[in-house]
């Protein structure tokens, strides 16, 4: 029996829901139709009273989180895509993810954001919005790229005391399967070395995890074997796995698919550059989604996000200098 | 009562152009992305449109208006070269479906957020009447029920009765926003009780009924166009499709569409200009003929178009092209 | 009436707490951050929060509540303490002002952005109701009239009606936002028009009378609390000070200023309970003293214990403290 | 005669209003009452009907402003303090920043954000909002630290055809004079050497410029010659200033006072190493405020945000290096 990247969303959501009373799911569509992506398929009927739609309301969904998280609930809320969130933007930002500093109430709160693009979403319905909420002290953001994280991060984001953006990729929804879910290995805020190596290292997260293991196996086939990291969670950011792989190769190169200004990819090199300088070999190298808002038509699209053989080019080219 | 026929024939034509996007969807392969449709919608939508005038008024159709567009003057060709995202079009394959435009001639773009077309919609009266050229030109403007529960729809609504504007807001209540019904939306007996509260003009309407949606728009219209200001109009109706072509729309219960809110607008429509000799079967035979061949010339058309090419798309967000940086990346 | 007179004692001592905290901010040096205080909107302030109960309702107080928050059993020494910024306040210095609260003693710390506040208390209800420990408890929060034009209200608004919950909103229109009159800011006859499209229940009160004050929320507590759902408050009155302190308000026109809008709450007030024999003027001589004494002991507590001290702050904005990184610094 | 840098930026409205017809102004408590700060005080006097007091309605604000610039007008808002943009932010990153690129229709819209930190504002009224929207393809982000920027830069904004958000920060307001403004001198996108150095390049921008100039001075006395970058504008972001400074010194600090994660400092470490590797003798550095809200009591803030002397003590360290 094999589980794609949605379902597991949708079990650890089941889970949450029987081991926490204190869980609640809030988001539009979510109950009887079972959510846009049917990431909630069902689970009205499983838990009565538990699981409700909510009005095209985004500020007031997360409002009424962030309260319900003050009285010792734990609130789930589905933005119905990624995108939507900027107009939840205030709610997250200042309310939710002040409270605990400015009171000291902690905030339990996951807000999950069906993230990233897919072939002919156009600029709204495809954008991945993590370095906006990484900016803000106070959140916890984490971007699952298999299917055992989508479901053991959603839990563990559940049970964390503080406001979790969880960053789910739609491409990965039904894309990837996984046979069986195994044991819960890292915690949050640990990397994952998905593949070693000891030419180059690509630190990535999220849907790029793919296209970059698919970059490094292109490469095996000319003798180069590339590290590749999956950050898991970009806040906080396990910056000691990615120093020791870039120890170990002395180059890297960091791929991410949202807008290049800034962001996980310029944090990441900013912190290697900062902290590993002498354990480089080469410059470090990023490769991000073009600075133009995502285009519809898939021609562009594909050009328009990182894939796998751009970041084969990019890994040649660092492997070169 | 021109104006009826004149509605009644963008109706049809959007349900012929609806009905071929639908089976291209179906077909898979040619059109990028969803299907968002306006059946049962076509009535109030068109309704509204048939008043204004290309390149006099602003008119920001949204999801469920390819009937108002299409009798608001919007090319088929925009459709279908929008829908395939051929660079011929308006989005030129930047964006897609629902979310074509043409700004400058009177037209915004829809972008996905739900409510925030409004103040755009203000935006471009406001200005208009600032540089003086505003005259008795109106915009106009719709939303589903679902999208009444934005803050920027009621911020844009508030904006516009303030400044006073020229604007006629179509809310076309249709019982859902995708799946979730209007209990769990709003808890007003009905929207228009909201009018009151902006004070604007209310008005409500059988959205199934051309007649009655083009006697409600054409006084709304008139109102607006004489200076007062902001008039919401809400329809009462059902689409009679799934959100989007992916979506079987099960959850609507049966008793529901089989209520008169369930009405097809176009038959229904039909009927009622054929009983007072409006137009005749033959008309309508011919116009569907002539509608079909123009859909198939358009679609043929636009299938011939080139889609963009990354490598000739110049990838630059900013009008000012001395601005634009190279990629950021070694 | 026994409200009454507790209201009254509220206003009383939020009024001296306020004309203190308005001398120290002309004084300098002491006060950190602006000072914004009610004078004026006691009597709506404290006709509110009278009718609830500390340990078992939900008070999210807004910008001119101090009254309400005397009433609902907040701390003299808390006000100070924020104010001061000293980190034995419920805030630490962290945040300051009209910000404060104790959450998890059910009195929400606002933030600055007007509107967001109604839907934390929405969610503190509703987390209630499903934990079945909501019983007849309510939640009430306040917002200038300016504050209703946001869109977070109006989805906070439409929130709590879909799901009725039992709150009272006390919309205080004091005629100005800052320095933007009404006209500016909404264009309704009335706000209290604004209720029925939302399908909750809504009374209109004369702000600056106490007694009526008192009532209307009786009435208004009273059928949130029998399951009545939202209840929507407007209050007429006027602010009789500046937005904060470093404003002369000189935007008010003297014809507002001296018509009713403008009479002060407070003197009215204590001639109307003196008139009904509820109180004396030796009694209020008496308050008086003891509050002034009250507050120059809670000024002076306060201004004996410690300021922050960055070198003992943890700096951290998570409560998880495993996943708070250092400064990413090199 | 001299003028503030609030002054200034009063006076480039006046300038703007007078010499384009198609300007006006939308933002709350702007009109009689001038301004919460009065930077637009007497204009709606000497320009009658063309200064307009909003609702506190950010997002209609955005909204009517976009719909006005598709008209051909060319409005400037004033957001109250930057933090409220968060309340507009949807129709900014994507009304307005989309715009040009989906439809082929410029967008020259100004919205002017008060930002920044001054002593006992708290979290709500001292933030630093230029990486949020940077990060958006489609918007142009300047950030001036002087009064001739602040009145030259306003101007530029207001005649560009791109949406442009304009970051004045609050602490130069009234705190910086300038005797009179010369002529306009560096076009939008350049940034300046404001003082020039061979140890080491502080990059820099908004207040911090004056931070740093500060903490040069006192490096002086020991003999360091730091040179000093203001960066003017943060989007676009003049790499070959930065990097020609850093082909001179070897040695980069980066400062701002905005959240650490992500953001300007971390945009430009990460070109630098990227781009100019080999001409660094040490790692780049970076100075942030702290990952916590902005703390209200002085005492906390003058520790959150980098000042002359934290900006001192990094330089030490760097050039220990
Ligand atoms: C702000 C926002 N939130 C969520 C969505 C996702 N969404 C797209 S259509 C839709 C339902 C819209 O319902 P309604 O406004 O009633 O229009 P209808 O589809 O019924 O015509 C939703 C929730 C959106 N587009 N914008
Ligand atoms: C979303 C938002 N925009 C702007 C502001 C700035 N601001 C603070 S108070 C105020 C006026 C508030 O007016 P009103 O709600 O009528 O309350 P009043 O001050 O009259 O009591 C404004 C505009 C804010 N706090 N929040
Ligand atoms: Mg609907
Ligand atoms: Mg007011």
């Amino acid at each position: 029996m094999s589980m794609t990247y949605l379902e597991a969303i949708r079990e650890a959501q089941y889970e949450a829901l029987r081991t926490h009373p204190s869980v609640f799911l809030y988001g539009q569509d979510i109950a009887a139709f079972g959510g846009a992506f049917k990431a909630t398929k069902n689970l009205s009927k499983e838990f009565p009273g538990r699981v409700f739609d909510a009005p095209i309301s985004e500020d007031a969904m997360v409002g009424l989180a962030v309260g319900a998280a003050i009285e010792g609930a734990r609130p789930i809320i589905e933005m119905q895509f990624a995108d939507f969130s900027t107009c939840g933007f205030n709610q997250i930002v200042n309310q939710a993810a002040t409270l605990y500093w400015r009171t000291n109430t902690s905030c339990p709160i996951t807000i999950r954001l069906p993230s990233g693009g897919t072939a002919g979403s156009g600029p709204f319905h495809s954008q991945s919005m993590e370095s906006l909420y990484a900016h803000y002290p106070g959140l916890v953001i984490l971007t699952p790229a298999t299917v055992e994280d989508a479901y053991w991060m959603l839990l563990d984001a559940v049970e964390l005391d503080d406001p979790v953006i969880f960053c789910e990729h739609k491409f990965l929804y039904y894309h990837l399967k996984a046979d069986q879910i195994g044991e819960r290995t890292l915690p949050i805020g640990k990397a994952r070395i998905v593949r070693p190596g000891r030419h180059a290292t690509v630190v990535t997260y999220s849907a790029m995890v793919h296209e970059s293991i698919r970059a490094a196996e292109e490469l095996q086939k000319d003798g180069y074997q590339i590290e590749v990291v999956d950050l898991r969670s970009v806040k906080p950011m396990d910056t000691d796995t990615i120093l020791a792989s870039v120890a170990r190769t002395g180059r890297i190169l960091c791929v991410g698919e949202a807008f290049p200004w800034g962001g996980v990819t310029a944090e990441v090199i900013a912190r290697v550059s900062s902290e590993a300088f002498h354990l480089l070999d080469a410059p470090p190298m990023r490769l991000n989604a073009k600075d133009t808002p995502i285009p519809y038509h898939p021609n562009l699209w594909k050009s328009h996000r990182p894939t796998s053989s751009s970041i084969g080019d990019a890994l040649r080219r660092l492997l070169r200098y | 009562m021109a104006q009826c026929v004149t509605a009644f024939k963008s109706m049809l034509q959007a349900r012929l152009l609806e009905e071929k996007l639908a089976s291209l969807y179906r077909a898979g392969g040619r059109i990028v992305g969803g299907v968002y449709i306006g059946k049962g919608q076509e009535a109030f939508s068109a309704g509204l449109a048939v008043h204004l005038e290309k390149g006099k008024d602003v008119y920001g159709p949204l999801i469920r208006d390819q009937a108002g567009r299409l009798a608001f003057g919007e090319p088929l060709l925009d459709t279908f070269r929008t829908y395939l995202g051929v660079i011929t079009g308006p989005m030129r394959g930047r964006d897609g479906n629902v979310h074509r435009g043409r700004p400058r001639e009177g037209m915004p773009a829809m972008i996905s957020h739900l409510g925030s077309l409004l103040s755009v919609v203000n935006g471009m009266l406001f200005a208009r009447r600032l540089q003086g050229r505003l005259g008795d030109s109106v915009g106009a403007t719709s939303l589903g029920e679902g999208g009444t529960s934005t803050g920027a729809f009621h911020e844009a609504l508030n904006q516009a009765a303030i400044e006073k504007l020229p604007v006629i807001i179509a809310i076309a209540n249709n019982q859902f926003s995708y799946s979730t019904p209007n209990s769990r939306q709003f808890a007003c007996g009905d929207l228009l009780d909201r009018a009151r509260g902006y004070g604007v003009q209310g008005y409500a309407v059988d959205g199934t009924d051309l007649t009655a949606c083009v006697s409600v728009f054409s006084e709304a219209v008139k109102r607006a166009r004489a200076g007062g200001g902001p008039q919401l109009v809400v329809g009462s109706l059902l689409r009679l499709s799934g959100h989007g072509e992916h979506d079987d729309s099960s959850y609507i219960p049966d008793q529901v569409k089989s209520s008169p809110l369930g009405q097809d607008c176009l038959p229904y429509a039909e009927s009622q200009l054929k009983a007072s000799d409006l137009i005749t079967d033959e008309e309508v035979r011919k116009w569907k003929d002539e509608f079909l061949m123009e859909i198939d010339a358009a679609l043929a058309q636009a299938s011939k178009e080139p889609t963009p090419d990354p490598f000739r798309e110049n990838w630059r967000a900013l009008s000012t092209a001395g601005l634009v940086e190279g990629q950021f990346e070694a």
